[in-house]
């Protein structure tokens, strides 16, 4: 088997597309990871759903604890204050959102379609009312950006780039871009572009790890990591 | 009479909380605004049939767990109720995750539990309609999924909407920073997260701070959610949970 | 010509409607003088559209200054803040309005008709769009009761409590009681009833200076003032 | 790079500002977060054709003389820009008093300006709306009013409401008291009236605060106006008007 990135170094290629001066926001899982890889020369502020603007990384239980549990992320993760942090309530949190205020979501995936829909909230096996939909079909359907991280096959092989998604949808036809650990491919209106492979990786070997059809880009390379 | 909305015990604060009744809780990330006091006088009153309108349809044990506190298996936050048998019906934005042996889940397989899973941001639209006023709202997420099971869709300025209804309760139980004894609150980080939008949205809200002021104990543009929204403070002894 | 109420007897009259601990607004004109009516030993929480809860009496200049004009109510007329007050945007302060949190609305009329419709915001020689709606139509429909205070006649005699009115409309249905300078009125789903008259009058006057008809309450009395 | 979004001139902030923008504008009540000097550069610039959305259709000379300003007649707000002919369309919650010599009512009369006139809370519903990604919304105020003109009419729950639409803007104007370098907005008493929901309405808000701090200068529990609702931020100069 051919070598694929692991998830820091997918976290890296897609915290390198997030602007100076961007609000983001970053999904549980490899997206949370990006905030690892942001440059000192770069100002993002992330934003988390419950209702925090610009906040610092991850504290420990000592930390968290001397702050008295202050700030948390969405994830219920205790994080730092950085200078000017803001603080709000969900009402307003996702009046940024659905209002289209969030520059860009990074967000997991358990599968993209041809056309950008995304489906990653809940499993298809179970038939219920359950699941945890939460934000995600929120940050999915409004950020003005949607990036999709996750590994390119499920762990059986099967691709989770897809024709039409067979799981439970989040959003039609919102993602923006795809990176994988084999590939980077944007979305447009004419359907899926690879625009990078992992190094060793080539577009016909990418191709076939995708269900959707791949238009290659004429200014195809490798990843630079 | 000089008002005073200050209550001297959980019992009393909620004590007019029946069977059949509806409530809002907030709390669902870290330990910062949940009414904990609150919840456990609910339990040792024993009401039932209770609609719980609550972020999820879980005890977060896990996120305990995670924080590291000890006796996190007894964690409290509104999943108490449902782990109580209290609740008839549950509206939430995260229900459960299947299989991973949610009482939830097995009261709502069973037939015990009625369960309205909405998303995050049309629960939160669906609250801040009731506390507005409106008579619903049209709003964009959600097309093409799940969600638009039995909803109105409408198509405005080319794109797709759908209709939600507003949610009221009864009751809405919220756990705060700071009162003073008109009611106003405020709160500390990210414990705010559903406090203004559940006291808005209720009849009757009752608010468990960590310490109740005089009238003029916080700054008039400090103050977070106006009195008119709350109807009763009681004060939480100190960390009971830490 | 009869005696009738002047103004700050009628605010005096309607200002005892008002119950402790309760949230209300004050109109402009007449409703206003309703702060100089309130008993020590009542707490009356004012409201003003523009964002304020539980605020004090008008600031005069120099108060106003050196407050820095900081609290101005929504006549923007200065007012001085006390111990308890809140301060809030134009947002919040409609939503405790159309959701229905605001206990009273004091308002003046131009008509009140039998079914307590109320006409207040402009006069119908004007044909155009213009006028200044301004918050009362919001305040008229949805605080949860609504008390008018007006004279009973327009200055050339003509009954302002009609069957219908024809002024533009403020609200339907909306009025709860009408306090005037010769009676005290309320509204309820049978129509008018008299409950009480300015000292010197009778039913059958107030009656006659009435369009609409009154059914005369059981208790009829005369005003204490 | 380090996010600074302080512009060192009125006339810088509003450079975007061309014929044909639609602008909010905050201010009505009392001095305090109406932005002066961002409106007196936008009449130096004397761009035309604006669409106007703000709580009046005229410049409260009456409301200054009332307070006493030395030079009332000179009061500065966004009426400066409808007196100076720079306007072709009003939208507000308060238009003129009829007859009153209203410059608005003359040109509105005379074809030279269109006039939405919404009464307070469909214009504050309106933008609220905008603000938050709604198709529209449901709401009760205006039934049997004139304000039915033109308005899709539903009973929900046995009640009547009217569809708003939503009100957005590709500025807005906001006085506030200070910011941040991030944007970041707080507000002194009842100047911040429609600064919080017009910087979210609008596409591109300039704010005009009276002091600038650094990020860090502002408790996060105390910012009413998050950075991300605002673009650019000017401070003007002390106390230009009293």
């Amino acid at each position: 088997m051919k070598e694929r990135l692991d998830e820091q170094t997918m976290a890296l290629r897609v915290a390198r597309e997030l602007q100076d001066g961007w609000y983001v926001n970053l999904g549980f899982g490899i997206p949370a990871l990006c905030t690892n890889f942001i440059p000192e020369n770069k100002t993002i502020f992330f934003f988390a759903e419950n209702g925090l603007l610009g906040f610092g990384r991850n504290a420990d239980y000592d930390e968290a604890g001397r702050l008295g549990w202050r700030y948390v992320d969405a994830a219920a993760h205790p994080v730092l204050p950085v200078p000017g942090m803001a603080v709000f309530d969900y009402a307003e949190a996702f009046d940024m959102i659905r209002g289209g205020h969030i520059d860009c979501t990074v967000l997991g995936g358990l599968q993209v379609s041809g056309k950008g829909d995304l489906a990653n909230w809940r499993l298809p096996i179970y038939k219920g009312k359950g699941g945890t939909i939460g934000g995600a079909m929120d940050l999915a359907a409004c950020c003005k950006r949607v990036f999709v991280v996750m590994t390119h096959t499920e762990k059986s092989g099967k691709p989770k780039i897809v024709r039409e998604c067979t799981y439970p949808l989040t959003a039609k036809g919102c993602v923006d871009l795809i990176v994988t650990d084999i590939a980077v491919i944007r979305v447009t209106e004419r359907g899926l572009t690879l625009e990078e492979t992992a190094p060793g990786w080539i577009a016909a070997e990418v191709q076939e790890l995708t269900e959707a059809s791949l238009e290659v880009s004429p200014n195809l390379r490798v990843m630079e990591l | 009479m000089p008002v005073n909305k200050v209550v001297q015990s959980f019992d009393k604060a909620i004590a007019d909380i029946g069977d059949g009744a509806s409530i809002m809780v907030s709390g669902a990330q870290g330990p910062l605004g949940v009414p904990r006091n609150l919840l456990l006088a609910l339990r040792r009153k024993g009401v039932h049939n209770l609609t719980l309108i609550t972020a999820t349809g879980y005890r977060s044990v896990s996120a305990a767990r995670f924080y590291g506190f000890p006796h996190a298996e007894d964690w409290i936050d509104h999943g108490i109720l449902i782990d109580n048998h209290q609740v008839s019906k549950v509206i939430c934005a995260m229900a459960y995750v299947p299989g991973r042996d949610s009482i939830l889940q097995k009261q709502y397989e069973a037939g015990e539990v009625e369960l309205e899973h909405l998303g995050h941001g049309p629960f939160i639209i669906r609250m801040w309609a009731g506390a507005a006023g409106l008579g619903g709202v049209y709003q964009p997420v959600g097309i093409g999924t799940i969600l638009e099971q039995d909803k109105e869709k409408r198509v405005i300025d080319g794109r797709e909407y759908l209709l939600e209804m507003p949610l009221t309760a009864d009751f809405a139980l919220v756990g705060a920073d700071k009162a003073d004894s008109y009611g106003n609150l405020v709160y500390k980080g990210t414990g705010r997260q559903y406090g203004p939008i559940m006291a808005k949205a209720a009849r009757v809200t009752i608010a468990e701070v960590d310490e109740v002021v005089e009238p003029g104990g916080l700054a008039p543009e400090s103050i977070v959610t106006p009195g008119i929204y709350v109807q009763k403070v009681v004060r939480a002894p100190p960390e009971v949970c830490k």
